[in-house]
């Protein structure tokens, strides 16, 4: 009955002096830098999928390494910093790989590399010059399903054959932290993106905002130093994914966050029957619902992200299904909701809130989808 | 009654097939052939498509067209002419617009299209702005108008315009019928959060219109309007369709394929609520229809039309979520183009998704048909108004 | 996928001038025999249960016999009729035991009896005098679960045992139609409420209006004769329960349609902030969905009972479930949001919302609940 | 400056368990000495039960009182009073209602309870007829109240009157303390719908009230009434509660005794969808009581309040239905009895789902909730208003 037991007093929800200005500082950078007619350029171009002198930017202020350790080029912050850069970048649905790179992929590092593997990666990914993507899903593309990847050993040398779908950021990535079948077992190899026998096809997504690709592997020659040999490589692929699930709320809460405040000035500013919508009980009501919503969101984001950084493990694990099931939920009916609040103008594609209802069903679906997160809490509280 | 009038269709139709097989005459010949038979509109007068029967009996009519081969698809691919300007042109046009238009927009010659909301006048259609300012004989007309439908396919377009600004924003209207190749009419695709143009904008700069084409008084055009409105949200959502069609098809046709009797129970019960709904929804049309003795579109429809928007946007939603990771992606991607005909759904699951969350704002929003069905069919008293007996230019607008 | 196929013309949604005359007729009935105040009465009192003065005035205008055959004392109509009687008891809450005798227990005596046992059964039925009680669940409760009472035969007598939960007007009526074990068989007995060896416990019910019984069986004997041998007790019993549900679902339209009419006008009349409350949106809109849900609970539960009516077996075998499901949802839901409507006022006891609010959840919950018979309905159509 | 109130007050709490040991000290004497040392609400005044500090220490000093097994029942089974009217009293009392009435109020010697509500007057408090008229040093007030509970335990009653009815609404109405057991005050039970009467209705008939129990000035009784409001929507909802207590808790509960592991996948779906809520919305209350940096409630604690009362809504009713069959019985049955104390919910599932259905009705109704949250947190306009600016008598009732 541990698991029930409320969240321990050690996490704070309050944010530090240090951890405000981090947080208005990087509005203000996204608000600068991720306007909304800079993202549809982003998302709109050929190549490469993110935009690098963003990317670059987010380096230089050192937002690339909050949760790498100094010792590795990071700034030694925590899982808590790094949460309100993604609540912001999800604000702006900022076109960077924070997700794939900074979350999954150096947490799939974190977890698994060794000492001198995270060395030699872990400073690249700080400074922004390595881009991770991990690479864990078959084609059906079930949350932890057997990889589509299989891995044979021959000496000092894997080879990697299969494919990996729905890789986040998959073709733009430098790097790609593939999760493979050998024998009964799981490993986590690192793979530059050009390395010989990959290829790389986007694919035809919903949001536009975060590319997907499907990566093929035929004959990949990997050394075994490129073996993520730190650990166990199923506990490091399950760390990179409860990250990337506590990431994705937060993300969440950062658009719907948005949705509310573009729909509250909306319902302002546009006049119908001679008064502001907003004074008309279906639209106010809705968004007081909304901020209702809004806030429990967010508390259970904030819960989440806290407690992962406070490495508290039990909690996490009740903690992490709870805000991705919730956040997700909240999300797309804020974003759906949105739509119908700006009405016609919100069905066009040159008004924003589509990007919104995009980037809501996908992360709803991404690293499995509410029921599915559900049916984990179900387990661990013994329902 | 009810005899005589089976008895005349009956006979019609059976004129009609023999003149003009419909497996074998070209549509437009056919459907010329069906308006001088008296059964394109077959409530109307005689000599102007009609046979002066029910309404009701135009259904026994297409099924037979359809059951012979024919086709009635111009009812939809012009359904803005012959779902709504038909009925507005038989209520309140000239005998000269009776005889101009009704032919060829039954046969599809010509085109039409209905330019009502514009930027400032979404739900608050009467707040509409685009000016007529009349000059002799003939009317300028300047502003801009959205949402037009075939927009860039008509030939004629349903118009609505302030005539005068000093009077109460309903009482200032008038209605035109406007040639959309007339010099100063610019209509641009208008792109949607499918990726496609289905819509317009129009632009109209100095565009004369004959007085001849007005319909209805000067001043009376929101009464034309609401002819035109009652016929649109009667169309959307009042038809019957077959069980498990539509929405709720495509779910259960994806849940086959891809879940079944071992899918998880927990989204088969949400599919199951969905499926009971939408037959509920289904049941409600065939009563509704079977009730319908005439042809007099009524505030019931607006049920309709309301519960199927949101149900539609349920289960298209749903059925995205049905996918997997499957619903991350957009087969075809986002194809920036024009889809041929009107606002029929086809396509991924994806598009029919996001195509479906304007199905509670065209046509009436769920808010304005819900105030509709409060006040018209429950009796509830009307919000205090502060933009009715004031000069529209009086009334704030954005 | 015949299943599959809509439903049959044959069905009209439409009433026929003798049905309308019937629903007027039976509607001006209540309102005069089933005013508020006389339900209270009858539900506040020990005893009978319901109102036999009432139910005596059905009995003469021949409305307990709908779907007798005249054979049989029965006006010979259909289902159809008892339908649009159904629906204005359940507008009134009307106290008489329509459902347990009018319709569960002459269903089950119709589907089970042998002309002779009809004959001898039926016309007192019809007549009002003899009340039958549908007495076929375990204390478990499950629809259709095996039948707490064990039937043991000795030559021509046979003997019960065992104990019958939730029956509903088990304690008032003459005679118990008893859904019993025999080995491996179900067998349908027709006993007395007063034989020796029965005893009969109302239960505390949650819905006062509608009395349930406790129907304890020891050794109690029953002759042959009075074993229902017209054909297999099974089939019979499920014939009595599908009429059962359908029979809920047109009284919770009832049931419905009075909360709308009641919310509707109390909108128009009550007064705050100087306007009408149903000037609100938040009420206006709210009393739209209501309505519009009304209207298709009305289509599935008259939909059901014409294909009850007009014997299509197949459809039926969709309709019921489907009717019970939605019918019930909508029930609850716009009861409970009547009290919300009503505001203080319908929280108080001396105001009727309440009573529509228990009879909601416990119709809900009769017969099987609505996910239960969605799993029927998926197991029909094969989803 | 944090750190001096903590020392204040851990010094404080220690000298009042050194003098009065929490558990070894009849609950009257020990309240009574917690009052004399600052700790009955330590952001009062010295002397008035207070220690001027910041109220966030208040829940350290109440769960040191628990945890030395003393009790802090008085909060709950007194909350009109030490939840409401106190706060009143310090806003706008006189120092005489100061020391008279703050002691045995927290002490509970004397019961209050709240006569703001009227038949007519329910979301529209401010429309309240109740009457007082000014006779010399006194008034004479006639009228009824709803709602009211421990009507009839309380010695003093929190009454907002109509005082000039030539006044616009809000402006016409005086806050009075009245003292329960004067002559011409009638209590009668209310019975709701669980069968009990947990409130009265309290009917005032030339009911004598001196002007020295007036709180605030004459014609200020609105402003007066929202303080008290206020208190009592941070009271409902806003506290911090254990992990799966309360509704969700039973939910659990019920959930583990009859169904398990081997429970319907669906219901279960539908339990952790609302556990999931209920522990997102707890988390809100822990976030909101760390954020607190003052005593002062705002708006913020409709949030609170709302969202419990709807969610509490769903989850009652669900637990009835994990009942199944037994969800058809009222353990019980309907009693027709009072209650002891206030609106504390316990007994079985059943009860606890009728008794939930007022949850979003008192202490504001969920819409009038949602009308504050949007107009005083996100600021969105108000409707227009037909009942402000013109004479009360004058705006229509019912």
């Amino acid at each position: 009955m541990s698991a029930h037991a409320a969240a321990p007093p050690t996490v704070s929800y309050v944010l530090t002096d240090e951890q405000r200005q981090l947080q208005e500082m990087v509005r203000d950078l996204f608000a600068q830098r991720a306007a909304p007619d800079r993202v549809r350029e982003v998302m709109l171009a050929e190549t490469p999928g993110y935009d690098d002198a963003l990317w670059q930017e987010l380096a230089n202020y050192g937002l690339l390494g909050l949760t790498i350790p100094e010792a590795h080029g990071g700034s030694g912050a925590s899982f808590a910093e790094l949460a309100i850069v993604l609540e912001e970048a999800g604000r702006r649905l900022a076109p960077v790989p924070l997700l794939s790179s900074a979350v999954l992929g150096t947490e799939a590092v974190l977890g698994g590399a060794t000492e001198a593997q995270a060395a030699a990666l872990l400073p690249g990914v700080a400074a922004g010059t390595t881009r991770l993507a991990l690479a864990h899903l078959d084609l059906g593309g079930d949350l932890l399903a057997a990889p589509g990847v299989v891995a044979s050993r021959d000496g000092a040398t894997w080879h990697l054959d299969g494919t990996a779908a729905y890789v986040i950021d998959g073709a733009s990535a430098t790097h790609l932290v593939v999760a493979a079948r050998a024998g009964d077992d799981l490993e986590l190899f690192v793979v530059p993106g050009d390395a010989p026998g990959v290829s790389r096809t986007p694919v035809e997504v919903l949001d536009l905002t975060r590319p997907l690709a499907t990566v093929e592997f035929a004959g990949v020659e990997v050394a075994e130093e490129d073996r993520l040999a730190g650990g166990p490589a199923m506990a490091a692929l399950h760390r990179a994914l409860t990250a990337g699930v506590v990431a994705i709320a937060v993300e969440q809460v950062g658009g719907t966050a948005h949705t509310l405040e573009a729909c509250t000035a909306y319902a302002r500013d546009r006049i119908q029957f001679g008064r502001a919508i907003g004074s008309f009980q279906a639209v106010k009501h809705r968004l007081a619902e909304l901020l209702v919503e809004l806030e429990s969101a967010r508390s259970a984001a904030i819960h989440a992200a806290r407690v992962l950084a406070a490495g508290e493990r039990e909690e996490l694990a009740i903690a992490a299904p709870l805000a991705k099931s919730y956040c997700s939920e909240v999300y797309e009916r804020s974003a759906a909701d949105g739509i119908q609040l700006f009405g016609g103008i919100g069905f066009t594609w040159e008004h924003d809130q589509h990007l919104y209802l995009k980037r809501a069903k996908s992360t709803k679906l991404l690293l499995g989808d509410p029921k599915h997160h559900r049916a984990l809490l179900g387990e661990l509280l013994a329902l | 009654m009810g005899v005589d009038e089976r008895g005349l269709i009956v006979e019609r139709i059976e004129a009609l097939f023999a003149s003009h097989p419909p497996a074998d005459t070209d549509e437009r010949s056919f459907w010329g052939a069906q308006f001088d038979h008296g059964l394109a509109w077959v409530q109307f007068p005689e000599g102007l498509g009609g046979s002066g029967v029910s309404p009701r009996w135009q259904a026994v009519v297409d099924q037979r067209i359809n059951d012979a081969g024919g086709s009635t698809r111009n009812r939809i691919n012009n359904v803005l002419g012959i779902g709504m300007g038909a009925g507005t042109i038989i209520a309140h046009g000239t005998d000269e617009h009776r005889a101009r238009f009704l032919r060829p927009m039954f046969t599809m010659e010509e085109i039409w299209c209905q330019l009502f909301s514009e930027p400032g006048a979404g739900s608050d259609l009467a707040a509409l702005s685009t000016s007529a300012v009349r000059e002799d004989d003939h009317w300028i007309v300047n502003g801009q108008k959205v949402w037009t439908t075939l927009g860039h396919l008509a030939k004629w377009g349903l118009l609505v315009t302030r005539t005068d600004p000093d009077q109460p924003k309903h009482a200032g209207m008038t209605y035109f019928i406007v040639d959309m190749e007339a010099d100063g009419v610019d209509v641009r695709p208008l792109y949607q959060i499918t990726g496609e143009a289905e819509f317009n904008e129009v632009y109209f700069t100095d565009v004369v219109i004959g007085d001849e084409l007005r319909v209805g008084e000067v001043g009376q055009g929101w009464g034309v309007a609401m002819t035109t409105l009652m016929n649109e949200r009667v169309a959307i959502g009042g038809t019957v369709q077959p069980r498990e069609s539509g929405a709720i098809g495509e779910a259960v046709q994806v849940w086959r394929e891809r879940h079944g009797e071992d899918g998880d129970p927990v989204a088969r019960d949400q599919l199951l609520q969905l499926w009971a709904a939408a037959e509920a929804m289904r049941l409600t049309t065939v009563r509704a229809k079977e009730a319908a003795t005439s042809g007099t579109p009524g505030p019931e429809g607006s049920t309709a039309k309301l519960q199927w928007a949101e149900l539609n946007k349920r289960i298209t939603s749903f059925t995205v979520d049905l996918l997997g990771p499957e619903g991350l992606t957009y087969p075809g991607g986002y194809s920036f183009t024009r889809p041929d005909g009107s606002a029929d759904v086809d396509g991924a699951p994806h598009k029919r998704f996001l195509r479906a969350r304007a199905n509670s704002i065209e046509g009436g929003t769920s808010e304005i048909m819900k105030n509709i069905l409060g006040e018209r069919v429950l009796g509830l008293p009307g919000e205090p108004r502060v933009d009715k007996d004031v000069p529209w230019r009086e009334v704030p607008r954005s």
